[in-house]
Order: structure tokens, then sequence, then C-alpha cells
């Protein structure tokens, strides 16, 4: 029975350079279309319909209409994207980079800034 | 006559990726029974389908398990296409198709890594694994995500793959089979990884008949079925045939692994250059009603949906039944009278997931 | 007596660290083999010293004095190797400190650690008699029993015991902890016994068997080194090429059971060692 | 030649001495009493043998003129009532055995003739002394005495657990002491004839206490004892009657004055009734059956004392069969003793199966050293005696203690002994580190061997580096269970009374013969070997008496260290695969709860007991006959 | 004292996850990922490692399992809870049979996002612990050498 089958591969690895991404030292670019973490992209834009909310599978986003803000929990989030599909005011979006990790638990609020009163009268 | 020795094998253990837990009761290092404790990843997924939005469930439904993430995703919405009586474009059946037979090349290559490190064989591992990482870079490319593709949906898929992505893929395939033959040919001649699995965990064809197995499992002891046979989506335009070997032990199941990567390699090409222009998703109209089994090859086996509407957009039962707890009884049958050294070898040939059995 | 007290007084000081760069070295050498970077080089170093700083626990209070004692016997085996002698009394130094790990193992009563022990002592049922037989052939060869006689004498130990040497190759892959035969105690973690023989140690007395173990392979080296003795510099190569033939082995090779352990060690034993010794008694004297 | 009155006293008063308290124990009932006598005999005995070591001159040979006319006539008288009794008692014997009583009044039939049909010249000095004879004399006196002084209680105890035996303790007693003296008598007897009739009386001895519980099955063992002592007692009458002519008395001597080769035939015939004696292959069977004999008598006659009577004899005829093809036959039975029963050792869990099958295998080492019969092997083997006697018998007389406090003696049911039990523990610890371990007893002897068999008899060194694996193997995995504890595991009742005065004895016996083995050597088998061929052998190095002394050292100071640590470290349960439920309990399958259970290995289906017992029988059958053949 | 740093060893449990993340974990160790650059080794056995990193939510089942692993860990010891679902329960917090988080059975120090988690975030995760575990030792330290016995929870 042969025997060392392996050898070749061996030696050809230890020959090459290791095939190792170096990160953190070198970060890759993540494909295009990847799903990395989810990021409120423009809240201005945003009309607090809450669809993402309700159509989030696991209730990571929460929206507050009456105070204009737009909460998300990223120990829920199983960065599905769906969100980002339903918005209609596609304030949402789907980043490559993934979301890292942090020590201390918290909600990420983003309020939308109150708007330059526009006197519109209707 | 003092005692015997029990070793309390899992929940937690280095060999096993997933908990689970095998009163081993030896003597000397044979085991002589093996009597096994479960429920350590059962997470209610069948019951939450009773709360869940349909269309929700899919993403519930991918994550029954995060190796055939994208079988599960695929069974769940064909049944629910079924009962919706949808057709869903030819263009998605194909991507189905492709992203599918990726799933099971990386499912069986890590599993061929698995195997390595079960009988210690580190290097093996490593390299298996490597290669795997080469494909997990096209699958990313194409759905977005590394394990969790989360590109199935009820009514079709929610990407496109362009001509161009396409195209560079079947090439970064070529390469990928080449380097994956060198690890094939490791696991097929080298006389070491002979000798722990050649005549280990025999399972006899009627016994493998006889106890319900079903996948490679089934196929290493000779039974050619493979449920793709029932030509699901487009199994039924290309051309392929079940792979079988004859012995049932490890060695056996093992190869019809391999073979199934090379012969998964081939479906991925025959796909891309059959798959047509068009729409990869329909709208959905309205809400289930009906019962329905769908029934689906994975990595591991012959998978089974069964899904029950009452047109509401909450599922009234959703009973999944997996391949590998199809397997556990034949997997039973083959530890008794082994040796240690050789459980891990054993229970791997299976190919347990827990995740799927247990849910 | 002065060069004996300085091989033990570098054996004491220069041993671990050779030890540990040459596990180090092999760490790195494995993960390019596998096309890996691998740790750093004085990865074991870091190693031992967190270990040292760890808050160990135990199970029993008996078991961290075999721990003990196995490093102190590895420790007395290897200073009358390096004191130049007699090397029946290092293999049977060396053995009391294996059956003081297997006991600190039995010690704590737990499954793991139990099978692990059972494993160590089935290793070394199967290498002992080739230890034996080597240490014979040398003396047959080489007309002594002691280290320094022997490697003061001139003769190409190798070149009269090839067979010997290779059935000692076979010894120690299984007494390096490399696959195929590392049964008791693998570096690796994804094995049946978790860790084996360790399971039950943490802390200090866990960093006590990393070292002790950089000891005995320094030891064991100089066995190698002693069939090539008749030119110190070749040994010294010699020693360094088995130890990395043994990393290359250690990656090309499933780890297989105690029963082919046992046979294959024994099989060596008798057709390698058994016969070389005969064509040395009846050619050579 | 001129024998100093003391040493030549202490000799006689050995041989008869014990009788004495053997007669009276016939007679006596009380238990008081019995015990007391047993003490006092034991006590007087032990002392003599002590104190004949002490007067001998160093090195010296006495040779002891027995100056009695009837001494003669009592052993021919004794022998007639030996022969006569065992063909009584063979009455009972199956039809399958029925070959024995033929054996038995053949030897007879030869003896009588060698006696009375032939004209030998009468023997001046039937019974001689030399420093290795005194050495033995030591061990069967402190050995055999403090076996003797442990068995009261054992006895007392085992009848009380086993009220359906008929307690026939009085004969028990007598022949413990008549077997002390008989002994003695082959320790010392250097006429043949006589050396005949004490060996005939150990066989007696062994047949009848092996028989003592009179179960059909010690009944059975008993016979098979006997049918093989007889085969051994036929040949020692065939080699009486070959070495005595009329021109040479029929004594030891021939062994060491005819020249190597000339009286090859009777020291073959002599070495084959030792090889029975000793219960080499292929006649180990009948020490294995020995075994269901109450433990002080598998200690005294099963493998400290008689069974050495075996050994000893073989080691006298060493300069007679030294550089022969029989002598190289003769190692060579011993070898493949030596390596099959320790492999068979590893196969078993019982405690007395193993300790007999290691003794068995321990005595092939020592026959194989007396076969290759050089200074440095006999060295060896006479310090293989030594350490082997002490150690062997602690280690019976712990399992017979533990028996009576856990109720088994199967090693599996010793687990954590040194937690419940801890002084027991520490005996059998003692004793089992003397059987094998560096720098303890054995190992020196292992050590001095390997290096002679390295020069004489390299086949023997191969046989030698195989067995050393497999003794290592059952002696730690025992260990290990000692001192496996579980959790919660508490001390109980521990040793008590005259077994706990024998056991802790031959502890301080033990470590005193592994610490101070240079005084023994210097004292007893140096002069011994410089008095058989002439020249000084320096084994012991001072650089390598210095190694053992620091090895043994650290044994005793590592300990003291380890439990100096200022602080007690965090405790942790052990690792169970994350499934711990309390203490060394897990949930198991089904949600059940296990307390670990934990069973060495015996590889039985590696090392196949039946197989191993086949072949290796086969193979000594056949060294045995070409042995005699060559001869 | 810097050592924690440069060897933390790690055990992984699935505390019922669906394997997304685990097989992440184990990407780490394989050549591309390559932690042990980091001197990070698997180890399999809680007594040897300074980093429990538990992927999946904790069902009722593994609650004690989980326990006992971080009881059995030396000091100073890290906790990197890897994955929505070992974070909050993820996408199965609604389930019956799942308490949620890994918090609500043990301390959690590191919390990864993630579904599946990518290795490259593990490898964040794993690196921000150490920060901590050598707090944790420096802490120890001070406590002064005692280490008094710690309580498994
Ligand atoms: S976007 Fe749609 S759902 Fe949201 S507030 Fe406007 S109309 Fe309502
Ligand atoms: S990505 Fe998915 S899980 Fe995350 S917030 Fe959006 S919908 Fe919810
Ligand atoms: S769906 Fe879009 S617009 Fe509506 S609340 Fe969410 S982020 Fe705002
Ligand atoms: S898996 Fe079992 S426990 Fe879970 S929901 Fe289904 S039947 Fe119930
Ligand atoms: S639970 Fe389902 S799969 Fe299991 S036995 Fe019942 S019907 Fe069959
Ligand atoms: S079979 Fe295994 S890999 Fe496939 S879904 Fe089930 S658990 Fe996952
Ligand atoms: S976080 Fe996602 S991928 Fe990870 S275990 Fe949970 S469901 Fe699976």
């Amino acid at each position: 029975m042969p025997h060392l089958v392996i050898a070749k591969l061996l030696t050809k690895s230890a020959a090459r350079k290791p095939s190792t991404r170096l990160y953190p030292a070198e970060k890759r670019a993540p494909p295009k279309g990847a799903r990395g973490r989810l990021v409120m992209k423009q809240i201005e834009t945003c009309v607090f319909c809450g669809v993402c909310g309700k159509k989030c599978p696991t209730r990571a986003i929460a929206v507050k209409r009456t105070d204009k803000t737009w909460e998300l929990d990223r120990l829920k989030c199983i960065v599905c994207g769906e969100c980002v599909e339903i918005c209609p005011k596609d304030c949402l979006a789907m980043e490559g980079e993934h979301a890292t990790a942090f020590v201390a638990k918290k909600i990420e609020t983003h309020v939308q800034k109150p708007k330059p009163a526009a006197s519109d009268p209707t | 006559m003092g005692q015997r020795t029990i070793i309390p094998f899992g929940p937690q253990h280095p060999v096993l990726p997933e908990p689970i837990h095998l009163d081993l009761v030896m003597e000397d290092e044979k085991v002589v029974e093996a009597i096994p404790s479960i429920g350590f990843i059962h997470r209610g997924l069948e019951k939450m389908a009773e709360k869940k939005d349909f269309q929700e469930m899919a993403y519930i439904a991918e994550r029954i398990c995060g190796i055939c993430s994208f079988i599960h995703s695929m069974g769940y919405c064909q049944a629910i296409e079924a009962l919706l009586k949808l057709e869903i474009p030819k263009r998605a059946e194909y991507l189905r198709v492709i992203w599918s037979e990726m799933s099971r090349i990386h499912s069986h290559l890590l599993w061929l890594g698995l195997t390595a490190d079960a009988f210690g064989f580190e290097s093996l591992f490593m390299h298996s694994w490597r290669v795997r990482e080469k494909l997990l870079d096209l699958i990313e490319e194409t759905s977005g995500g590394r394990v969790i593709f989360g590109v199935c949906k009820v009514g079709g898929v929610r990407r496109d793959v362009d001509a161009e992505t396409l195209r560079r893929a079947l090439e970064a395939l070529a390469a990928l089979e080449a380097e994956y033959r060198e690890i094939a040919g490791v696991f097929s001649r080298d006389a070491s990884v002979k000798r722990r699995m050649t005549g280990i965990g025999v399972l006899p064809k009627e016994d493998a008949r006889a106890l319900g197995a079903v996948g490679p499992t089934l196929r290493g002891s000779g039974v050619a079925w493979d449920a793709r046979r029932l030509q699901y989506a487009v199994y039924g335009e290309l051309d392929w045939a079940p792979i079988t070997e004859e012995a049932g032990d490890c060695q056996a199941r093992c190869l019809v692994r391999i073979r199934e990567i090379f012969q998964s390699f081939d479906l991925i090409r025959q796909a891309a250059g059959k798959i047509s222009d068009g729409p990869v998703a329909v709208k959905v109209p309205g809400n289930p009603r009906g019962e329905y089994f769908a029934r689906l090859e994975q990595p591991r086996g012959e998978v089974v949906y069964y899904v029950k509407g009452n047109g509401t957009k909450n599922l009234q039962r959703f009973r999944v039944r997996t391949p590998t707890f199809a397997n556990l009884p034949p997997l039973l049958k083959i530890l008794q009278g082994c040796e240690l050294s050789d459980v891990p070898v054993i229970v791997l040939t299976i190919d347990p997931c827990i995740s799927c059995a247990e849910r | 007596m002065k060069t004996a007290l300085l091989g033990v007084v570098l054996w004491l000081i220069a041993a671990p660290l050779v030890g540990g760069l040459l596990a180090g070295a092999d760490r790195i050498l494995s993960a390019r083999l596998q096309g890996r970077v691998g740790p750093p080089l004085l990865q074991p170093f870091y190693d031992a010293l967190k270990l040292w700083d760890k808050r160990g626990g135990v199970v029993n209070r008996f078991q961290n004095f075999y721990m003990v004692a196995f490093f102190a016997f590895v420790l007395a085996s290897g200073a009358i190797f390096f004191a130049g002698g007699d090397l029946l009394l290092v293999i049977f130094a060396l053995t009391l400190a294996g059956v003081m790990l297997a006991l600190g193992a039995w010690s704590t009563h737990s499954p793991y650690s139990h099978v692990g022990a059972e494993r160590e002592i089935l290793q070394m049922m199967a290498y002992e008699p080739m230890l034996l037989l080597a240490a014979v052939g040398m003396y047959l060869a080489g007309r002594s029993f002691h280290v320094n006689a022997l490697a003061s004498s001139g003769i190409p130990l190798v070149l009269q015991l090839p067979g010997v040497f290779l059935g000692f190759l076979l010894i120690l892959t299984i007494k390096l902890r490399k696959s195929p035969f590392d049964l008791s105690a693998s570096h690796h973690a994804h094995q049946e016994l978790v860790r084996g023989i360790t399971t039950e140690y943490s802390g200090r007395s866990l960093a006590l068997f990393e070292i002790a173990h950089w000891y005995e392979n320094v030891l064991l080296l100089g066995f190698v080194w002693l069939f090539f003795a008749f030119n110190p510099a070749l040994g010294v190569a010699a020693a360094l090429a088995v130890y990395f033939l043994e990393v290359v082995v250690d990656n090309a090779y499933a780890r297989l059971t105690w029963k082919v352990t046992v046979r294959a060690a024994w099989i060596a034993a008798a057709i390698l060692g058994a016969t070389n010794l005969a064509v040395v008694k009846l050619l050579l004297r | 030649m001129e024998t100093p009155l003391k040493a030549q006293h202490l000799v006689i008063f050995l041989l008869l001495f014990p009788l004495g308290p053997a007669l009276l124990l016939a007679a006596v009932r009380g238990a008081g009493f019995r015990r007391l006598l047993v003490g006092a005999g034991a006590a007087a005995t032990a002392a003599a043998s002590v104190a004949l070591a002490a007067v001998l001159p160093s090195g010296e040979t006495l040779w002891i003129a027995f100056a009695s006319p009837f001494a003669d006539q009592a052993v021919i008288v004794g022998e007639i009532v030996v022969t006569l009794f065992l063909l009584a008692a063979c009455r009972r014997i199956r039809r399958r055995e029925a070959w024995i009583p033929v054996v038995i009044a053949a030897q007879g039939l030869l003896l009588g003739w060698a006696e009375f049909g032939r004209d030998l010249p009468p023997v001046a000095t039937p019974l001689y002394v030399d420093p290795f004879s005194a050495l033995m004399a030591a061990i069967i006196g402190i050995v055999g005495g403090l076996i003797a002084l442990y068995s009261p209680g054992y006895m007392a105890d085992h009848h009380r657990r086993h009220p359906e035996e008929k307690d026939r303790r009085r004969g028990f007693f007598f022949l413990i002491f008549l077997f002390l003296s008989a002994m003695f008598g082959v320790v010392f007897a250097n006429h043949l004839l006589w050396l005949y009739f004490f060996w005939e009386i150990t066989t007696l001895c062994s047949f009848l206490m092996i028989g003592y519980t009179g179960t059909e099955e010690a009944t059975r063992n008993a016979f098979r004892a006997l049918g093989m002592n007889a085969l051994g007692g036929l040949a020692f009458a065939l080699a009486i009657v070959l070495a005595g002519t009329s021109s040479s008395a029929p004594t030891l001597e021939f062994a060491r004055v005819a020249a190597p080769g000339a009286a090859l035939l009777p020291a073959a015939l002599l070495a084959f009734a030792g090889l029975t004696k000793s219960a080499q292959l292929p006649f180990s069977s009948w020490l294995l059956g020995a075994m269901v004999a109450p433990t002080p008598v598998s200690a005294l006659l099963h493998s400290s004392t008689m069974v050495k009577a075996g050994v000893f004899v073989v080691v006298k005829l060493a300069p007679a069969l030294h550089g022969t093809r029989t002598g190289f036959l003769l190692a060579l039975v011993g070898g493949t003793t030596f390596l099959a029963a320790a492999l068979l050792a590893v196969t078993q869990s019982h405690a007395k199966r193993v300790l007999a099958w290691s003794t068995v295998s321990n005595l092939g080492l020592i026959v194989a050293c007396a076969g290759v019969g050089t200074p440095e092997t006999l060295w060896a083997a006479a310090m293989l005696i030594l350490f082997h006697a002490v150690a062997k018998a602690l280690l019976f007389l712990g399992v017979g203690a533990i028996e009576h406090r856990v109720g088994s003696r199967d090693i599996e049911d010793m687990g954590g002994l040194i937690a419940t039990r801890p002084r027991l523990a520490i005996a059998m610890i003692v004793g089992i580190l003397g059987m094998f371990l560096a720098p303890f007893g054995m190992l020196i002897s292992k050590w001095a061997c390997l290096k002679a068999l390295a020069d004489h008899n390299l086949l023997l060194a191969v046989l030698l580096a195989f067995g050393s694996g497999p003794t290592l193997f059952f002696w730690t995995k025992w260990l290990g269970k000692l001192i496996s504890v579980p959790s919660g595991a508490r001390a109980s009742d521990d040793v008590v009374g005259d077994e706990r005065l024998a056991l802790s004895v031959l502890v301080l016996l033990t470590a005193g013969a592994c610490g101070l083995f240079p005084l023994a050597a210097a004292w007893f088998v140096d002069p011994w070997i410089l008095g058989l061929f002439g020249a000084p052998l320096a084994l012991l190095t001072r650089s390598n008496l210095l190694i053992m002394a620091a090895m043994l050292g650290m044994l005793v100071i590592l300990p003291a260290i380890s439990f100096l640590q200022p602080r007690e470290p965090r405790r942790v349960p052990p690792y169970l695969a994350g499934a711990n439920a309390g203490g060394d309990a897990f949930t198991g399958a089904l949600g059940a709860t296990h307390a670990v259970s934990l069973r060495n290995y015996y590889l039985a289906d590696f090392f196949e007991e039946n197989a191993i017992v086949r072949t290796a029988t086969g193979l000594a059958l056949l060294l045995t006959v070409g042995m005699l053949a060559l001869a | 004292m810097a050592f924690f740093k440069k060897s933390p060893w790690l055990l992984h449990y699935d505390a019922s996850s669906c394997n997304g993340c685990d097989i992440e974990v184990l990407a780490c160790l394989t050549p591309i990922y390559d932690v042990e650059r980091f001197g990070i080794v698997n180890t399999g056995n809680p007594k040897h490692a300074d980093i429990l990193l538990i992927t999946g939510a904790v069902n009722v089942q593994n609650e004690e399992i989980v326990r006992n692993l971080y009881g059995q860990m030396p000091d100073p010891k890290v906790v990197v809870a890897a994955g929505a679902c070992a974070m909050s329960g993820g996408v199965f917090q609604d389930s019956y049979n799942v308490l949620g988080g890994i918090d609500k059975v043990i301390p959690v120090d590191v919390y990864v996002p993630g579904c599946a988690v990518r290795p490259e975030a593990i490898i964040d995760g794993v690196v921000q612990s150490l920060a901590i575990l050598e707090r944790k030792a420096a802490e120890l330290k001070r406590r002064g050498g005692s280490g008094e016995p710690e309580k498994p929870s």
C-alpha cells in the first residue's frame, strides 16, 4: 500500500507562500453584494413607517415614529437583508464589511434631526 | 468481575463539532455498547413555524443547519411553492441547483477534513479546509453569504448571478477541482488512511435498508438511491446517476463522498451550460393551504419537509425528517463492538449533523 | 567527574531552551506543511509562561505530586545521560518517569485521563523492548553501556546498528508523541481522548508537563546523537534531521490504533533490533 | 575442616526446632495459646536464621558433619513414611490421574534401590552452609516467620467467613512449621538423599495445603500439584541414582567439583526437578491451581519460599551447567517462561492469579540466570531471590488483608484503596514498587542480568527486553487502580493486629532491601560469588550506586516537597465532557446519573490466554526435552 | 506578564447553534485564517482553556453544561459569545426551548455579531478579549497570589 501519498502536497505547501490571509494586518475587500452588516444609510429620508421592523425575522429593529428614532439591536440581527429590501425609502444598506465585536451591549440609535420647519400650511 | 468503563462522550467533546452525548460502555477499548442522549441542539424550530409568517420562515428553515443551509431553505420553499401551485422561473431553478451542488461540495469537503481530523491526520484536515475556503469564496461572491447563503425565498431566489460572475466562478471551479483531486488521492490511496477506514464500521446492504439509512451511508452499502432522482428542480434535465460503493465500511462511505464531489463539479458545469435567461422570482400569491411532502437530497442524504397550511400566513404544521435522524439507528448498530479510537471515525462517516436531527 | 558535572549543568539549563525552540520550530514547520503561517518561534515559551500564571485546579491532592515526580525523573534520566552514565539506568529512570506520569493520570479517576493512562503504559509496553535492545546493541557495538565511553569510542555505531537505528526511529515517534503513534496525549485537540493523560492538569503542573516534554525530546535526540557520536557535529546534524523527519511523518500519517502500535514496535524490535544484534554479535566479535 | 561451633549449632537448630512448635500446634486447640505459640516459634526461627547469617564467617562454606548415626536411618524411615502417605492419599484419585501413584511408587523403588541395592560410600558432611544458603535461610526464617505470624488472624477470619468448611487449623499450623523445617533442610542439605527427603516433605506440605479447604476444586488442584511435583521427584530420584556411584558419595558437590559437562545428566535431571518445583513452563499450571489455598499458604509456599527451593537448587547446579548446551536450553526455558508468564499476568484481574503468574515469570528469570551461570547472572539470581521473596510475601499478605476488608480479590475492586484504606494501600504500593520499578529491587537485578546477558546469551537478552514491557504494564495498571481516587472516598477499616505487624515489618523489609541492597550484596552475594569463581565481581560501581541512591532519595523527598506546598490548590471536578452532575458523577444517556466507572485494560483479545499458554507450553516442553536429551 | 495575550487557548462549545457559526470557528483554525498565528490553540478541554468561545443560543438542556465548562476553566478566563444566537438567541429567540443569549447563564465579555459570524469577526472578537484577559490576570495578581478558590458556579 502506498505510504506518504500526501508528501507531494506537503512539500508543495512548504515551498509556497502560506495561503493564510493575514487578517487583521491585511484586510480583504468583501465581494460585491456580500452581507456583512446592516447600516442605517440615511436617517434623513426615513419615514418611520416601521416595515423594516415588522419584516425583520428577529425583531432587531425598533422604530418609534413619535420620537423619530430608528433603533437597531445588533445582538439580534441575523444580517438577512430583508429590511434593506423592504425599505421603501432606501434608507438602509447592507455593507460588505462585517460588524466588529464589542464589549458592552448597546442599542444603536439613530435619531432624525427635526427638519427645518418647512412651514407649508396644508 | 469488577466494573466496566463508561466514557461520557460529549456533549462537549473536541471531536464532536456539535453536542451530543454517548455513554460508551467499554471493555478495554472495545465499545460494547453505545447509548446516545440527544437534545442539546433542539431549538423547537418546527413549533416556531406556527408563530412565524411563512415567508419569514424561510430564514429560519435555512438555519435548521448552517451546513446544508441552502438546501434547507430550498426544500422549505419547494414545499410551500407546491402548496401555492407556484411555478417558479427556470433560471431560478437552475441557480438553485448550482447553489445546491456548491453546498454539497462545501459540505463534503468539510466532512473530509473533519474525518481526517478524527483519525488524527491534521495536515489532511488543514488541506481539505484550505481548498474548501476557495469554494466558500465562490459562494460568497454569488450569494452574499459564506455559509448561510440567504438567497432562497418562496417564489424563486433573491438575487441573480450575472453571466460574468458565473463565467469566473466556472473558471475558479476548474482550478479548485484540480487541487481537490490531490486531496481525494490521499483519501483514497494512503495506506494509513486505509488502515483506519477499510473494514471499520461495516454496514451490510440489508441492514442499511432495514435500518433506514439514507444518503452516502446508504449508497456506501451498495444501494443506488439518491433523492435527486425524483427530478425536483432541474435535476431531470441533467445527466447523472447515483454513486455507490459496495463495501459498506467507512472507506466506502468516504469514497462515495469523494466521487460525489467530482459529480457535483460536473453538475454545476452542466447547469451553467444550460441555464437560460429570465427573471429569478415570481410574486407570491396568497397564503398556503393543504399538505405537502417535499423530498430532496442533502449532502447527508434524503430530507423530507412536511408542511401543512390552513390558508393563513402561519403554517399549521411543519415537520422535517432529516438525514442524520434517519442515519442514527444504523450508526448505533455499527458502533457496537468497535474500538474506542474508531468511534470518532465511524460516527463521522455517517456525517452526523445533530443540528438538523434535533432542529 | 568535571565533564560529567558540566554535562549535567548544561542539560539542566540548555535542554529546555533547545527543546522549547525545537517545539516552536516543529509548530512552524507543521504549519508550513499545512499551508499556514503558524505561531511565532517562541510560542512554546509563551505557552509555558502563561500556564505558569494560571490558577490551576486539581481533582485531588495527589495528582500534582506525580507530575512533579515525572518532571524530576525526566531531569534525572537526562542528567545521567549527559553526565555520561549508564544507558540502562537512563532508560530505567525514563521508565520511572513515564510510570509517574501515567499514575498521575490514574489518580484523578477521570475517564479520559484513565484511558490516557492505559494508553500511555500500552505505549511504554510497546517501546520498552526496542529501547532496551538499542542499549544492548550499543553495548555490543561500542563495548560499553556508558554514554561517555560510547561517545568517545569513535565507533560509528549507526553503521554497525542500522537496524537498531531504524527501530529506534520508530519508537522515537511514539516517545515524541507524534502521529501515527500519538495515542495517549496528542497535541492536536481533535482526539477521541480530549487531552488524554493531561486532561485533568492545568496551570503550573501543565506547564511542567510541557517543559518536561521538551527535556525528554532533547534527551531522545541525545540518543540519536549517540548513534553518530563518532563525529559530534554530524551527530547534531543527524539529530536535527531526525527531529524534522519526525515532524514530516507526523504530518503525513493518520493516527493508528494501539494494537497496530504495539505490533509495529514489537515487530520492529524483533526483526530490526534483534537481527541487527545477532549480526553484530556474530560478525563483529 | 574446622567448624565454628556456633554456626553448626544454629543450622541444626533451624532444622529441628520448628518441629517443636509444629507438634505442639498439632495438639492445641485454644486460639490464644496458638497465637502465642506461633509467635514464639516464628520469632525464635527468625532470630536463629538472622544469627546464623551474622556468625557465618564471611565468604566461607562450612561443611557440617552430622555425628548421629541415626540420622541417615531417620531420613530413610522418613522417606518411606512420606511415600506411603502419599500413596495412601492417592486412594481418592480419579482414573485420569492414575499415573500419579505409579510415578510416586517408581520414585520409592528407585530410591530403595539407590539406598539398599547399591554400595554408596557414606557422606561425611551431609549438611553445609555457604553465604548464599545463609541468605536463603534468613529469607525463610524472617519471611516465613512473618507469614506464620500473620496466619492465625487470617485463618480465624477465614473460618468465620466460610463456616461450611471443616476447621483443620491444627493440621494447618503443624504443616506450616513442618514446612519451615523442611525448607531449612533443603537449603542446608549436602547429602542428596537428605535433600530429596526434605524436598518431598515440601511437596507433601504443598499437596495438603492446596487441598486444605476440601472443595472439589481444591482437591483437583492438589493432585495436579502432586502429579507434577512427583514427576520432578522421579527425576530427582534418577539423579541420585546417577550421581552416586561406588566411588563418589551422592552429594550436591558433584555439581561444583566435577569438570563442567561431566556430571551433566544428573545435573539436568535435578534441574528438571527444580523446574517442576518452581512451576516453570510447561509445569506452571499447578501453581495457578494452588491459588485456591488460603492466602498465607500462597505467600509462604507458592511464592516466597517453596517455589524458591526449585530455583535454589538450579542455581546451585549452575557450575555444572555453565557453558553447556543443556544449560543454554535450561536458560531458554526460563526465558520463555519469563516472557509468557508476564504476558499472561497482563490478562488477569484476579489479584492472586496476577501474583501467581508474576511469580512464575520472576522464577523464570532466575532460572534463566542460573542456566547462563556466569558470575554476573548468578549475582542477579541471588538478588532476585531476595527481592522477590520479600516483596511477593508482602503482596500476598496484602491481598489477603484486602480480601478480608473489601471482600474481593479482584483488582478492579481495589480502586481508591489509597483513600479508603491507606495503610493497606501503602503496603501494596511498596510491594509493587519493589517488584518492578527503578531504583528498587527487582530492577537492579534486571539491570545486572541485562548486562550479563548481552555478553553471554543474546537470545535471552532479547527475551528479557520483551518481557519487561508487559511486566511494566501489569504492575503499573495495578498501581494505578490503587491510587485512583473516586471523589468522596472515605477512609474506613484498615489493617489490624497481627496482620498489621506482619505487613509493617514486610514493608520495612522491602523498603530496606531496596534501600540497603548493596549491603546484602556485600555480605552474602559477593562473597558467595567470590567463593564460587575465585574472582570478585564489581557490579555495583560507586557512581551507579550514587545514581540509584539519588533516585531513591528523590522518591522519598518529592512527596515531601509537594505536600509542603503553601496553599491548597483549587478543587475542580473531573472533566466529564461537560456532563458533570456533582462529584464525579455525570448525566449519562437517557438522563440517568452515573458515577464514573473505570476498568483497567486486560488485553484479553490481544494476548490470548489459551494461545499463549499453548504455544509457550509446547515450546518449553520441547526445550525441556531437549535439555534432558542433550545431557 | 504579558503572556496571556500571546498564548490564548480556547475552548469552543456549541450551546445549540445551527452549525453555521461553528464551522466558521473551525475555519479560523484552518490555513486561510490560521489563528495559531496568535498562539491560539483549540484545546477542547476547559481545564486548559483561557477563552470560552460559545456559539449558538443556550437551550434548556445546555444551561448546566455551559456552567460546568465555565466553572472548570482556571482563572483568569474570558467568555466570547459568537454569533447572533450566542448574543441574544438570534433567530431562535422566540423558541420555547431557548433561554436566549449566553449571558443569561454566564457572564460574557465580548460579543461578536454575525449570522453566521465571519472568521474575521471571530478574530476581532478574540483579539478584543485578550485585553480583558490581561486585565483580569493583573487583577488576580493584585488580589494576591492566594488565588482564592472561585466557586464553580
Ligand atoms: S412608506 Fe409606506 S408603510 Fe411607510 S409610512 Fe409611508 S405609506 Fe406607510
Ligand atoms: S438584516 Fe435581517 S435581521 Fe438584521 S435587522 Fe434587517 S431584517 Fe432584521
Ligand atoms: S423601512 Fe426604511 S423608511 Fe421605514 S422605518 Fe425602516 S428604515 Fe425607515
Ligand atoms: S423536536 Fe421534539 S420536542 Fe421539539 S417540537 Fe418537535 S416534537 Fe417537540
Ligand atoms: S417522529 Fe416522525 S420520523 Fe420519527 S418516528 Fe415519528 S413519524 Fe417517524
Ligand atoms: S444534515 Fe447536517 S449539515 Fe445538513 S442540514 Fe442537517 S445538520 Fe446541517
Ligand atoms: S448566529 Fe446564525 S449562523 Fe450562527 S448559529 Fe445562530 S443561526 Fe446559526
